[in-house]
């Protein structure tokens, strides 16, 4: 009745997707962070089109469409200008080093398994089996924001938790409605573009991203 | 059969006792010392091997003995039978062992120092009581009999401990013993308190029947009590701390008893409170001790890692194969909660198997250990070196010792770890999701640990016996006396046949815990082809056959090459080193740059400490006269939980010192008003 | 018979085992746009090694002139323990995919030692070191042991093999793919490849596998050569015939035994190309970022244990 | 990621084939891996010590194993110790302070064992000689089987001595043999 193959997909994609949010926690240096960013956000789209798909809704193709304009094209395009601009900055010293940062990684999916437990028991949904991966997703991009210095780093952070909320409620829905959809991209963006002016005016100020420079502004 | 053993047991120790007392120096008396310990222990192993063999059990009281407290009380079953086993298994080693290492302290040497100093008389006596009173804990069967052994024990050992009373830090270290083990008898004892509503002489078999009518708080604090007490004794971390203090400055045939087996009745004792007095309990007290075993299992190779004094390494390198036992145990538990006997069974026996590996490879290590100390003086790897080509005796029975605590196949720490690797990957059985996703974690903690362990000691055999040697005494180190070597010989015989006949061992092992607490019998079967096959379903292997292959392929190695007609001209030349003149020791890896990769790699655990002193030449700083470097590492348990305790305690003391004033007429007002009080007291409270 | 076939097809990896690091220098050759030698040089290399007389030092003890015998004899019992063309059937009970780790940790803990023996700096480094890496790639082989087994139901190899094989939706669950990634890393540490070591290097302080053999000479290096090679190909068959199990032989007829082995030697040629192609693209990564790359590994593994968890 | 091997297979091989260049290279070239097949088993393990050359040597060897000339197809590799070695490959004047380091590199490589000199400094101690730093030239401190002129001579010419010690390998190994014996 429902696709096994549906369900294989729908999980490899967010498996996928995940695996991407670890290796931001792994590589150090910011271009390899865009890069990471745009892999998966394609594999996103192609999560929303198999959705789409399987779910029979075409309204996702356009939702994919929209997807890879603003997160495969656009914003990986204003990031990578502005990480040419701040080309020596590398996450050299994170509050968390990065083979903690990664276990503790591995300790929040689990986590993010056993909340979603009951939520995966008594659903029927064939795509039940990303929705924790989505869920450590979110952690995982927390924990970049967390634990990361350079404000570059943490805009990336904040659109991969983006990202892993678009998963879950994609995974848990099958897709928001467009409108809903639309303004969530919308929110995204200006957080974005707020976040852009952000390090623009910290490295105006600091000659440098790292946020633990604001700690200057007490005096 | 065991009307004979039991009292030939008691005279043996007996013997042996009355010859430490009275039988002086000299070797007749440390032989007749030996032959007594050799005696009682080897008693006690038929006695025990007797009961699991399906002899039944040992039932003896004596009423009349301490009749206050119900009198002694002992009986034997399966369980106890199997670490009276264990006590055989490592004193008739260790007083072979400790009959020639003993002569070092003969017109009252010590073994680090080669100057007369004063001596330990009552050494062979304690040895003696040391080993009754660990076997009569194991067949004790009433509240008093156990507390009163247990007690005999700590007091017995931590005579044994600061035998080198006149070395300094020795009479510290056994304070810090004293003060842990009476830690834990007032855990234990409070426990048992609870348990038996204030009754000191409620046999077990009292406690047995009224344990499921106790209340799940009660019998959770019982348990909890229990954990604390034996876990002190049984070096979980953070109650580990007297180890690594009390094992290097005990005579080195007592820490490998101590080692070997008297903190594992630390488990004994949690085994019988847990599983069989209380009847198991809700999954969490097992998934404490799986995590309190995987912490210890961590951060006890972690330290041990780190150490450059032998002996410390290797008490150390305990409490990591305490937290192994201990997860095994944990696991046990856990599926024992959910009713998965079979696995239950299958992690108990893992449990077991591995203390008695641990018993034969850690005893062999530490009587390695003593020979080196004998040899020359120094427990500090740093002035080691060379030894393989001085004592290659030594050296061979070290190596197989170091080969087994790594899981090396074909010797018995693989077989064991292997077993314990297989209960945990049972753990998806497990029908509650968040105790089963703990069972990954343990896989992988149980795996870093055996990672690390291989690596501990490749520095410890490595460094130690390897290379030139970096001193003087090493340098003129000579080999362990005929019956030093005899007892190392015996363990790490021991090592390899407990690797290579584990399907002999398992099925004894598999009837000890049979009907204990609800346990089904031989959970693990044997099966036709020598190999291990669990009925739980997860893996099959064959040490044996594994053992018979490679000795086979190394056989067979050589002799293909011969037949190839390979070049087999072999020239002895100076160690390459990129053409330098000379080779020093001063040249070698040492210790700590050994330590050094994974020292960093665990900087923020570690957390070293760093002290840089450079001497300038006074006219120009361009020129250094000399560089000091000091780093340390100070375990954070210390910092954090001891520390403090210690810091309380002092103040607590000096509160109290306000109360001596040494005037004879403040003591006696203290005195009398104390009486008045009582009478008060007495009368209308 | 079968026992029979079972060392024959670990004396074939044995001697597939020098071309196997052949292949991937000639991978690597072309990659760096020179001709390379051939892909069998390794053989002569080998040949020449047992002719020629050997060199001991005089500090080093029996350990030393043991060890390359205990490396290469607990290489090649793995060998005939693991599916190569087809999975062991009189063997596979003799050991697990654990007896297989630790077997291989016996060579690593044996040359370790040996490294020490001879009283140098860089031997002592390159033990240190060895042993640093083998201990925290430990955990992610256990835990992709663990998710392979939570699969099969067993640590069994060929339980494993013949779990996937009925049921070939498995070979691309994220679990399973999750684990191929976690013990290809842990593959690229033990073998001594490029992230982690660099096998061609000539200088010692970036040495890790290297630095323990620079003692070796004559025969003794070329058994630690050969026992090398193995280690190589006994890690690229786990990865292909745990993972992508098809092309095993699982009747032994003459015919099917011929297809495993082109299809044994087409996947190690695969996995060859793959690791070439990876060397010539990263650089050695620093010795203290070894263990980034490693928890990597192991979250990966833990993942893929946690998600067949789910999926089961 | 995809730009690096773009431009590797857009670069080819650039190693030069056998038939390129002057004939006499090509002849020796055959030459070589014909006498290394059949006496080295076609395997030739290099060990180069620098015993106080001006480096220009050193650029020369280096060429040898880039992708042009490409010693490795002919089986030549260079190793990081003379234990591995069957060819030291000395450069330069032998200086003080090298002199205690050459002759123990000589003697930790194993038998069979060949040593080719390689430059001008290495045979007459060049425009060194006479200096105080310098204390002969390498035939004074270890046997020498061939010496490679020029300054620096060309990686053909390396090659060619190479080939020069090959050839006196088999009288070599004989005494060698015959040593063993005695």
């Amino acid at each position: 009745m429902v696709d096994p193959l549906f369900a294989q997909l729908s999980t490899l994609a967010a498996s996928l997707a995940l695996l991407f949010g670890l290796l931001l926690l792994w590589r150090r240096n910011l271009g390899s962070y865009v890069d990471a960013f745009q892999s998966q956000s394609v594999v996103i789209s192609l999560l929303f089109c198999v959705v789409g798909y399987f779910g029979e809704d075409p309204q996702l193709y356009g939702v994919a469409l929209l997807f890879v304009a603003l997160k495969v094209w656009l914003m990986p395009r204003y990031l990578r200008k502005m990480q040419q601009r701040f080309a020596v900055e590398r996450e050299r010293e994170p509050y968390l080093n990065v083979p903690s940062s990664l276990i503790l990684a591995g300790v929040a999916v689990i986590l993010a398994y056993a909340l979603m437990r009951p939520v995966v028991a008594l659903s029927n949904l064939p795509t039940r089996g990303g929705l924790p991966l989505a869920l450590g997703l979110i952690f995982v991009g927390l924990l970049v924001i967390l634990t990361r210095k350079k404000a570059f780093t943490q805009v990336i952070g904040f659109l991969i938790l983006e990202n892993g909320i678009t998963v879950l409620a994609l995974l848990g829905t099958y897709g928001i409605p467009l409108i809903v959809e639309l303004g969530v991209f919308l929110d995204a963006l200006m957080g974005f573009l707020v976040m852009q002016i952000f390090i623009y005016q910290l490295h105006g100020t600091f000659e440098s991203i790292d946020v633990d420079q604001l700690n200057q502004l007490r005096h | 059969m065991s009307a004979v053993l039991f009292p030939l047991m008691l005279a043996g120790y007996a013997f042996g006792a009355l010859a430490g007392l009275l039988g002086g120096r000299g070797s007749v008396g440390r032989w007749l010392v030996a032959l007594g310990a050799g005696l009682g222990a080897g008693a006690g192993l038929g006695l025990g091997a007797g009961v699991i063999a399906g002899g039944g059990a040992l039932v003896w009281s004596s009423p009349d003995l301490f009749g206050f407290a119900g009198g002694l009380q002992l009986r034997l079953d399966t369980l106890g039978a199997a670490f009276l086993v264990l006590i055989g298994v490592g004193a008739i080693p260790a007083a072979i062992y400790g009959a020639g290492y003993s002569e070092a302290y003969e017109d009252g040497r010590t073994a680090l120092r080669r100057h007369p100093r004063q001596g330990a008389e009552a050494s062979g006596f304690m040895l003696n009581l040391f080993l009754l009173s660990m076997s009569l804990v194991a067949m004790a069967d009433n509240i008093f009999t156990f507390l009163f052994m247990w007690e005999a024990m700590s007091l017995s050992s931590y005579f044994l401990v600061i035998t080198e009373s006149s070395e300094l830090g020795t009479l510290q270290a056994g304070q810090w013993y004293l003060g842990m083990a009476h830690l834990g008898f007032v855990c234990v004892a409070a426990g048992f308190m609870l348990f038996a509503g204030g009754d000191w002489a409620a046999s077990f078999d009292s406690l047995r029947a009224g344990a499921a009518a106790l209340p799940a708080a009660l019998r959770s604090i019982i348990f909890l009590l229990a954990l604390a007490g034996f876990g002190s004794k049984a070096g979980i971390v953070p109650l580990h701390l007297w180890l690594p203090m009390a094992h290097p400055v005990a005579p080195s045939h007592v820490s490998a008893l101590m080692s070997g087996v008297l903190i594992k009745l630390g488990l004994y004792g949690l085994l019988r409170v847990s599983l069989d007095l209380l009847g198991g309990g809700p999954a969490w007290w097992g998934g404490l001790v799986l995590g309190l075993g995987a912490v210890s299992a961590v951060l006890g190779i972690l330290y041990a890692l780190m150490e450059n004094d032998l002996k410390r390494l290797l008490a150390y390198s305990s409490v990591e194969n305490m937290g192994i036992i201990l997860m095994a145990l944990g696991a046990g538990l856990i599926f024992h909660s959910y009713g998965l006997m079979a696995l239950a069974g299958l992690s108990f026996v893992a449990g077991l198997y591995h203390t008695l590996n641990h018993a034969a490879f850690k005893g062999l290590l530490f009587l390695g250990a003593g020979a080196v100390l004998h040899a020359t003086h120094t427990r500090n790897m740093e002035l080691l070196g060379g030894l393989i080509k001085r004592m290659p005796w030594t050296a061979f029975f070290f190596l197989v010792g170091a080969a087994a605590i790594s899981a090396l196949p074909p010797l018995n720490g693989f077989v064991s770890e292997w077993l314990v690797f297989q209960a945990l990957l049972g753990g998806f059985q497990i029908p509650s999701s968040e105790m089963a996703l703990i069972m990954p974690l343990a896989v992988g903690m149980l795996a870093l640990t055996s990672g690390l362990a291989a690596a501990c000691f490749v520095k410890a055999f490595g460094i130690t016996f390897l290379a030139i040697p970096r001193s003087v005494p090493a340098e003129q180190a000579h080999e362990a006396t005929p019956a030093m070597r005899a007892g190392m010989g015996l363990l790490a015989l021991l090592c390899l046949g407990l690797g290579v006949l584990p399907f002999a061992v398992v099925p004894l092992l598999g009837r000890v815990l049979a009907g204990i607490g609800g346990l089904p019998a031989d959970p693990v079967v044997l099966t036709f082809n020598l190999s291990l096959q669990m009925p739980a379903g997860f893996g099959q292997m064959s040490p044996s056959l594994m053992a018979v292959g490679l000795v086979g392929l190394l056989a067979l190695i050589p002799v293909v090459l011969r037949m190839l007609r390979v070049n087999r001209r072999l020239r002895l030349s100076d160690t390459w080193g990129c053409g330098r003149t000379g080779q020093t020791p001063r040249m070698e890896y040492t210790a700590t740059a050994f330590a050094e990769p994974l020292r960093r790699v665990f900087t923020q655990l570690y957390r070293p400490t760093k002290e840089l002193t450079i001497d300038f030449h006074p006219e120009s700083k361009y020129f250094v006269q000399s560089i000091e470097y000091r780093s340390q590492i100070t375990p954070w348990f210390e910092k954090v939980l001891y520390r403090p305790l210690l810091e309380g305690i002092r103040f607590a003391a000096r509160m109290v010192r306000r109360l001596q004033s040494g005037s004879l007429h403040l003591y006696l007002l203290y005195i009398s008003l104390t009486l008045v009080l009582l009478l008060i007291v007495a009368r209308w409270l | 018979m079968s026992i029979l076939l079972d060392f024959a097809q670990g004396v074939l990896a044995l001697a597939l085992a020098p071309g196997l690091v052949g292949l991937v220098r000639w991978f690597k050759a072309r990659l760096q746009n020179r001709r390379g030698a051939a892909p069998w040089q390794p053989y002569f290399e080998l040949i020449k090694l047992f002719g020629k007389d050997g060199v001991v030092s005089n500090n080093a003890s029996w350990l030393f002139r043991a060890a390359p015998y205990v490396v290469f004899g607990s290489t090649l019992a793995v060998a005939f323990l693991i599916p190569t063309i087809f999975a062991p059937q009189a063997l596979g009970g003799v050991g697990d995919l654990l007896a297989v780790v630790y077997l291989l940790l016996l060579g690593t803990f044996c040359l370790a030692l040996a490294g020490l023996d001879p009283g140098t700096a860089f031997g002592g480094m390159g033990a240190s070191r060895e042993m640093t890496i083998a201990a925290i790639a430990e955990p992610t082989l256990a835990l992709a042991i663990f998710g392979l087994a939570l699969e099969a139901g067993s640590t069994n190899l060929g339980q494993i093999v013949a779990q996937t094989l009925g049921n070939p939706a498995l070979a691309v669950t994220p679990g399973h793919l999750m684990a191929f990634a976690a013990l290809f890393i842990v593959t690229l540490a033990e073998t001594g490849r490029l992230p982690v070591d660099n096998p061609a290097t000539h200088l010692e302080l970036t040495m890790v596998h290297e630095a323990m053999i620079l003692e070796y000479s004559g025969r003794y290096l070329a058994l630690i050569e050969w026992a090398a090679g193995l280690k190589l190909l006994i890690f690229f068959a786990l990865l292909s015939n745990l993972f992508v199990p098809w092309g095993l032989a699982v009747v032994l007829t003459p015919v099917s035994l011929l297809v495993g082995v082109a299809v044994f030697i087409v996947k190690l040629a695969f996995l060859a190309g793959v690791v070439a192609l990876l060397e010539t693209r990263v650089a050695k990564l620093r010795l203290f970022r070894v263990p980034e790359l490693l928890s990597l590994s192991f979250v990966l593994a833990l993942l893929s244990v946690i998600s067949s968890f789910v999926l089961r | 990621m995809a730009s690096i091997f773009k431009k590797i297979f857009k670069t080819g091989l650039v190693t030069e084939p056998l038939t390129a260049g002057d004939a006499e290279t090509v002849e020796l070239v055959h030459a070589i891996s014909e006498q290394t097949r059949r006496l080295l088993g076609r395997s030739l393990a290099i060990r180069e010590v620098d015993a106080g050359s001006c480096n220009g040597c050193e650029i020369e060897i280096t060429a040898l194993t880039g992708p042009v000339y490409d010693s490795e197809r002919f089986g030549i590799h260079f190793v990081a110790s003379p234990r591995h070695a069957d060819l030291l490959l000395v450069t330069g004047p032998v200086t003080h302070n090298m002199q205690v380091a050459l002759v123990k590199t000589y003697e930790a490589t194993p038998d069979p064992k060949l040593v080719v000199a390689v430059g001008d400094c290495a045979k007459t101690c060049g425009v060194f000689r006479g200096s105080y730093a310098v204390a002969g030239s390498v035939d004074q401190f270890i046997p020498v089987d061939v010496f490679v002129t020029g300054c620096p001579p060309e990686p053909n010419d390396l090659l060619r001595g190479i080939l020069a010690a090959v050839g006196r390998l088999p009288g070599k190994k004989q005494a060698a043999a015959r040593g063993g014996q005695a």
